[in-house]
């Protein structure tokens, strides 16, 4: 879903002192002309926004983010004012949301892969990823295969493969991952709900 | 002035030093940071700096009766009234809004310096690179816009808060009074009135970095609203003596030859 | 959490303990600030002042890991003082219950304990019985083996003088937090409780929060509003990971994961389901079965059937009490026992205890596949410092993964809200959402296994897979839709005399709807309802209404179970159904109906003894729990010393640590308690700034610049004794490893007078590791012991013992 | 040139005080462009006001050598005034102001000039330290650096109307003057006038050149 709403209005500020913020009035005047620092704000008033929650702790804060219609990229990201539990407010790991975009250079944007014994990344791609990724999989799955525990009990375990994480992926993808794990017959199974 | 002026109201006392606020500014004027060093306390960067325009100041503080309490102060321009900066800029890349607080325009900014020794509260950083003066501008673009400052829309917990003049100075009035003790309000009472006034829990003396007393330095005074103008009246009155010298006296021409002659073997 | 986010609001005193809300959860603490402004007292008990203190009332410094004596204190000050809310003990909690005569406890262990395992047999930790089977209760709490009056009994060591001992907190804070806390039990006033990792990441953690739950029932704060005990969970997803269990004990919706012993499903269902005989209890956990098989169903879907115990045996079974938790997934790794393993969007080289074993043991594996958005010290463990690169064999991938806003799906907030966020924009380069990843492995490693055979190779060629659109891409709706569950064939719902149809194919609008006989689907039950039967999305919903006035926005989002926003309400009325604080009306029964929040359940209330039932429906007796038989170092919660600590002796018993912790053994588990050599307690955590072991937030420069480097926390006292310096590199070091880092010598350690000794604390966050920033330092968790609760393997990172040294 | 003129001044001091004289019009053109607002227009001439800025700077650089050969050179023939005639002629403000029939006869430089020069100099140096500090002012005393502004534009007030007065001087108020600082020839005339003793001192001394004529050395009345 995107949102349109004319000018996301802020209004954390005024309610105290019980002056909205749009009653500022567009009375431009003589500054209007000093158009470097009204760029931005315009552009946010023409960009597509969408709706996205925090990534880091657990309150769920939500997020707006700006989108070029031009381009497609995020160029801001701030607190979605809407929201009934931030109301628009952020923290220090919110407020910098938008340096989790592509915007920042360190992001990986390559499969990264590493030989036995290499000393460094080669990027791959992900038609050679996958496949392999299978194959080590079942190998490791097969050889290790407990079908039947000491006691000689049915239990069908891949005790030599393991799965750790995410708390910070989507609840799908976690419900994958998981359905995922079980069914390749892992127990070892954890993520950072003990961390 | 069109257009209503605004107060920015820092509560101290709602502050949780989270710093989403100096985020929040490197975040809306993309500004980057810096590689810094832990010097021994969270207050990092250590000082405001040219792409650093709010901080929040983390001060141990234990008064005299031995209560410890860990002060927050989010440093950054004041927005005063009667704007030394303004008054000392010399391409007029300082200036006063409609919304009385004090913009910036960065492509006017011909890195001169003056307002960094001027300003009462120590805010304008200078960066080499651009050869240019940087402070908070409190958001000018998205006051515009109808948009909060960046600082005050990410500020949790309503420590930060903006609107009409007037109402924020009332707002502030009551809630140190609310506070007691030592909460008392900063920034109506100097300079004319700053756009940006505290809530402080402590009296202004206990916070670092914090004047007690700020006004437009004796120097700006001196330079801008005396020699500034004697120049004028200094260069016009010579200018005018000296006109009134020819007409009046005339010039002082040598006297010709035969008198020169005459004289000079005398 | 109990509540949610928004209710801190409305609670009078608010008990921070266990949590820096202010640093960790900054949007929460607005809501616990808009409580102080209304009036309400904000108290933060912890070993460190912190930018939380800050913002209380008052501040009350105790030693890690005395949590539990600190509780027990105010249990003993609310049973002794008369603060507790009788009505409420009385009829909604197993106070009145009679525990069986072989039940006793004596110097630090319940009956049943066997050294050996450390375990409990619990067969004496249970109640005596009517002859119809249920529970005897004695109403006046007179009876000596009432649950209360051995609770009280149990507690009455834990007296002021003797918790001020053990925690270093002075008698007179300790009875200015239990007066103020007590004064709670008010039936019109609220308390609540904060926690997060500073109460789980010990060994007794479980224990904590059982001991701050009976505090709740004894004051009757538990399902009001304003009340309740509320985690504030650390990771943006961590309620829906952890509703989706990717945990080895449980499966989808918290149901249990199979053990050896349950050879069929029958057995298994009928462990599993709890019964109850009493009429009033609604012992909500009767519908199990629906709940499993619809699981199994949106596993398998057609392949389960009926015949083949719905796929039942092609789950894979643990052995019964063993556990597979993080740590000894690391043991067995250690052991050179795992020999893959997939680790997406974490860093255990970074997060996981005694970082020293952790990294050896990954350089033991043959394969790594790592999903993330940034490379992290585990991915590239390899090339990490000491690590002989050439020699590590392990054939590592690392796969990019898209960010949080450039992919669609739902993630749960603590307040179990669960929302909808949507794609701002594509990931760049390669990158695709962990979801597609997950998809395409197991795709391709199905496609091996219908090819090749293997092992139990139905449950991977069975599994139902189809979670792409037509492009082949991820999609998160058709997953979420495969969730919440749809009915598998035609179906009519009798309800109260209505009789609604389904179609095959249409959504589950609510769990009460699926079946045990493989009629419907649902990949988890406690989400079964996220959807309506028409498909709306309900996690995507931006209602703003507030009928309540409590802010419970009700159309905001979908919150689990069925869009209660506080669980166990029916417990803030009355047992007519009228609500205990008129002010805070949460739920009321008018007669025919609750009105308010989604009650729990829509029966009447208790005192209508025909259809009336008890408010804690997810009891099997209806009741909240005094007596806790379910935990495994016994019903009530007891005082042990954390693994490591500064004292050779418990001051209440003679049972030094937790009798039911499990002691991992390998060479790198070490363990130096009482020890000259480390004579400082030492707790590590997060800044505001920094999140995790900053595996996202050390990438992002304007976070880094807040907080550069790893530095400890040092009293001023400590610090000159030692002669260090503020700002002064040093060095901390406890049994199992060391780590430098800069010193922040502060006012905000005090240090703490334990049983007559000072003792110091210091503490250091775990935010930082060797891969970037270059100069940043590695690991706090050098530092910490392989050792974890007894309930959840929770690691203990709040509490060990270090020196500091200068460099 | 006409015959009969007198050599009052040689190349060197006229490349010097040319320099000192442009680079401080420049400098206080290029100051007043960043004193007032309305004379911002100034540095549009060059490109914004802050190429202004950089000329300023720069100029700045060639003022402080202008300045210290100025100085230099004309230390001892104007920084000391030589007694009683300078005083004389001080009491009689030279002539300027009212009519004086014979206005004592001083050197090379009447005591109006040596003012002008010591103002120049002493301003000139303060205009110098101010304003280096000016351009570098981050690692001092910010009290330090506040002052330098309005002595900067103290120095400004000062070297600005004595600029004037120079000029008028120099010019019109004073006929013949201009020449002495073009091609350094002047009548006999004027250099009576303005500076009779010099000349007797150079007749005496037999330094005297005139155009045309071969140096008169040691040659007495």
């Amino acid at each position: 879903m995107e949102m349109t709403r004319r000018g996301f209005l802020i209004v954390t500020g005024a309610v105290g002192s019980g002056v909205a913020l749009s009653t500022f009035g567009l009375d431009l005047g003589p500054v209007r002309a000093y158009a470097e620092e009204l760029d931005k704000a315009k552009r946010l008033k023409a960009a597509k926004q969408v709706t996205t929650v925090c990534c880091y702790c657990s309150v769920g804060c939500g997020l707006i983010c700006s989108v070029d219609k031009v381009t497609g990229k995020i160029f801001n990201i701030e607190g979605d004012p809407e929201h009934p539990i931030n109301e628009g407010s952020l923290c220090a790991k919110g407020a910098g949301f938008f340096d989790l975009t592509e915007a920042n250079k360190y992001r990986l944007r390559k499969v990264l892969y590493r030989a036995p014994g290499g000393m460094d990344w080669e990027e791959k791609s992900w038609d050679w990823a996958i496949p392999r990724i299978a194959r080590l999989v079942k190998d490791a799955r097969d050889k290790g295969f407990v079908a039947r525990n000491a006691k000689g009990e049915l239990v069908n375990r891949a005790e030599t493969i393991a799965h750790l994480g995410s708390s910070n992926v989507d609840s799908e993808e976690c419900w994958l991952m998981v359905t995922k794990a079980r069914a390749l017959g892992m127990v070892y199974i954890d993520h950072q709900a003990r961390v | 002035m069109k257009g209503i002026e605004l107060v920015k109201l820092i509560d101290t006392s709602l502050c949780t030093a989270c710093r989403g606020c100096q985020v929040a500014c490197k975040q809306w004027n993309e500004v980057p940071a810096f590689r810094t060093k832990n010097n021994g306390s969270y207050q990092n960067p250590p000082d405001l700096q040219w792409n650093t325009w709010t901080l929040i100041r983390f001060q141990e503080y234990e008064d005299a009766g031995g209560k410890f309490t860990w002060l927050f102060r989010k440093d950054g321009c004041m927005h005063c009234t009667d704007a030394a900066c303004v008054r000392v800029c010399p391409s007029g890349a300082l200036y006063h809004t409609p919304f009385g607080t004090v913009g910036l325009r960065k492509e006017k900014c011909i890195g001169c310096k003056e307002c960094v020794s001027a300003c009462p509260f120590n805010i304008p950083r200078y960066d080499k690179a651009t050869d240019k003066i940087y402070k908070c501008d409190l958001c000018q673009g998205r006051l515009q816009d109808n948009l909060s400052p960046a600082c005050v829309k990410s500020c949790p917990t309503g420590a930060l808060t903006i609107g009409a003049r007037e109402a924020m100075i009332k707002k502030a009035h009551a809630r140190a009074k609310a506070l007691g003790g030592d909460a008392n309000v900063y920034g109506d009472k100097f300079v004319d009135g700053t756009h940006v006034i505290y809530v402080l829990k402590e009296k202004p003396e206990v916070y670092d970095a914090l004047p007690v007393n700020p006004h437009v330095p004796l120097s700006v005074m001196a330079w801008k609203d005396l020699l500034k103008p004697l120049s004028l009246v200094a260069a016009g009155g010579v200018l005018a003596a000296s006109f009134l010298h020819y007409i009046i006296h005339g010039p002082k021409t040598p006297d010709d030859a035969d008198n020169q002659t005459k004289e000079g073997g005398a | 959490m109990t509540n949610h986010y928004i209710d801190l609001k409305n609670s009078d005193c608010i008990l921070i303990m266990g949590s820096n809300a202010a640093e960790h959860h900054p949007i929460a603490f607005k809501w616990i600030l808009r409580a102080k402004e209304r009036g309400a007292k904000i108290i933060h008990v912890d070993p460190r002042y912190t930018r939380t203190s800050a913002r209380c009332d008052y501040h009350v410094p105790l030693r890690s890991g005395t949590d539990i004596a600190f509780l027990g204190g105010m249990i003993h000050y609310i049973l002794t003082e008369n603060k507790f809310f009788k009505e409420y003990v009385v009829n909604y909690t197993n106070a009145s219950f009679i525990v069986d005569s072989g039940f006793h406890f004596k110097d630090g262990l319940f009956s049943g304990y066997d050294a050996k395992k450390r375990k409990y047999n619990k067969e004496t930790w249970v109640f005596e019985k009517e002859g119809s089977g249920i529970p005897k209760r004695d109403m006046t709490l007179s009876h000596p083996r009432t649950v209360f009056q051995l609770m009280k009994r149990h507690y009455s060591r834990y007296t002021p003088d003797k918790v001020s001992g053990i925690t270093g907190v002075s008698k007179e804070n300790l009875l200015k937090v239990y007066a103020e806390y007590g004064a709670t039990g008010a039936p019109d006033k609220a308390g609540t409780e904060c926690y997060a990792l500073g109460w789980t990441h010990h060994t007794t953690g479980s224990q904590i929060i059982r001991t701050m739950s009976m505090i709740q029932l004894l004051l009757g704060n538990m399902g009001i509003a304003g009340g309740g005990v509320n985690a504030l969970r650390g990771e943006p997803n961590v309620q829906g990971s952890t509703d989706h269990c990717i945990l080895y004990g449980n499966l989808p919706g918290y149901l249990k994961m199979p053990t050896a012993s349950l050879d069929t499903l029958e057995k298994y269902l009928h462990k599993c389901t709890p019964e109850t005989k009493d009429p009033q209890s609604a012992n909500y956990y009767q519908h199990y079965p629906k709940f499993f098989v619809s699981l199994l169903k949106s596993f398998w879907g057609e392949k389960a059937t009926p015949e083949n115990g719905f796929g039942y045996h092609w789950l894979p079974k643990m052995d019964d009490g063993v556990a597979y938790s993080l740590m000894h997934l690391f043991d067995k790794m250690y052991e050179g026992k795992i020999k893959g393993l997939f680790a997406v969007g974490t860093d255990p080289a970074v997060s996981a205890p005694n970082t020293a074993k952790v990294r050896k043991a990954l350089e033991k594996l043959d394969w790594l596949v790592g999903e993330n958005i940034f490379d992290n010290e585990t991915h590239s463990f390899w090339k990490g410092p000491g690590v002989d690169t050439k020699s590590v064999k392990t054939e590592v991938f690392l796969l990019p993964a898209s960010a949080s806003m450039e992919k669609e799906g739902s993630q749960s907030n603590s307040g179990r809200w669960v929302q909808w966020k949507y794609k701002a924009a594509e990931a760049d380069g390669d990158a695709i959402p962990v979801g597609e990843i997950t998809i395409r492995i197991m795709a391709e490693i199905q496609k091996l296994y219908a090819k090749e055979g293997g092992p139990n190779a139905e449950a991977i060629v069975n599994l139902k897979w189809d979670y792409t659109d037509r492009q082949g891409r991820y999609d998160a709706l058709k997953v979420a839709k495969q969730i919440n569950g749809y009915f598998l064939k035609d179906t009519v719902i009798e309800d109260k005399g209505t009789k609604t149809e389904f179609k095959k194919g249409q959504l589950v609008p609510t769990f009460g709807m699926l079946h045990a006989d493989g009629a419907t689907s649902s990949g988890n039950w406690i989400m079964s309802g996220s959807f309506g039967a028409n498909g709306e999305n309900k996690m995507a919903k931006r209602g703003k209404e507030d009928p309540t006035g409590l802010g419970l926005y009700p159309n905001w989002s979908f919150c689990w179970p069925v869009n209660r926003r506080i669980i166990y309400n029916r417990a803030s009325c009355d047992m007519n159904g009228k609500p205990y604080n008129p002010k805070r009306k949460l739920l009321e029964w008018t007669g025919d109906k609750w009105v308010g929040d989604v009650p729990d359940g829509p029966w009447p209330p208790q005192a209508d003894k025909a259809k009336g039932k008890y408010p804690f429906i997810m009891k099997a007796d209806g009741l909240g729990a005094l007596f806790g038989p379910g935990m495994a170092e016994g019903p009530f919660p007891e005082h042990y010393e954390p693994l490591e600590g500064p004292l050779a002796k418990n001051p209440l018993s003679g049972q030094l640590i937790n009798p039911a912790i499990e002691l991992f053994k390998s060479d790198l588990d070490k363990v130096a308690n009482a020890d000259a050599r480390f004579p400082y307690v030492c707790t590590t955590y997060s800044c505001t700034e920094h999140w995790c072991s900053g595996a996202l937030t050390r990438w992002q420069l304007w976070l880094l610049e807040m907080q550069p480097e790893l530095y400890v926390e040092i009293g001023e006292k400590l610090a000159k004794e030692k002669g260090i310096q503020n700002g002064e590199r040093i060095k901390v070091s406890s049994i199992r490893g060391e780590v430098p880092c800069v010193a922040m010598v502060t006012k905000r350690f005090q240090p703490f007078t334990i049983e007559g000794k000072t003792v110091h604390q210091v503490g250091l966050p775990f935010n930082y590791g060797w891969l970037f920033p270059k100069d940043g330092g590695d690991s706090t968790n050098f530092l910490t012991p392989t050792v974890g609760d007894a309930n959840t393997f929770c690691p203990e990172y709040k509490a060990f013992m270090v020196n500091v040294t200068k460099l | 040139m006409k015959k009969g003129l007198i050599k009052a001044t040689d190349a060197f001091e006229r490349i010097v005080h040319w320099s000192l004289a442009i680079s401080c019009l420049v400098l206080c053109i290029t100051g007043l462009g960043m004193m007032f607002h309305s004379f911002n227009f100034i540095g549009d001439l060059m490109g914004g006001l802050k190429s202004l800025k950089y000329v300023h700077n720069f100029t700045a650089l060639f003022f402080v050598l202008a300045l210290a050969f100025s100085i230099k050179m004309w230390w001892r023939e104007a920084g000391v005034f030589s007694m009683p005639e300078d005083l004389e002629w001080m009491l009689c403000a030279g002539g300027y102001l009212w009519h004086v029939d014979h206005p004592p006869k001083v050197g090379k430089y009447n005591p109006g000039q040596k003012m002008f020069f010591l103002t120049v100099a002493f301003f000139g140096v303060i205009m110098v330290i101010t304003g280096f500090i000016m351009w570098f002012p981050l690692s001092l005393p910010v009290e330090l650096v506040r002052w330098m502004y309005p002595l900067h534009a103290l120095g400004f007030v000062v070297i600005f109307a004595f600029f004037f007065v120079h000029l008028y001087l120099g010019t019109i108020g004073s006929p013949g003057s201009l020449p002495a600082m073009l091609h350094g020839w002047v009548t006999r005339a004027w250099l009576v006038k303005q500076h009779g003793k010099w000349l007797e001192e150079m007749e005496e001394k037999g330094t005297l050149e005139v155009y045309g004529e071969e140096k008169r050395a040691a040659q007495g009345h």
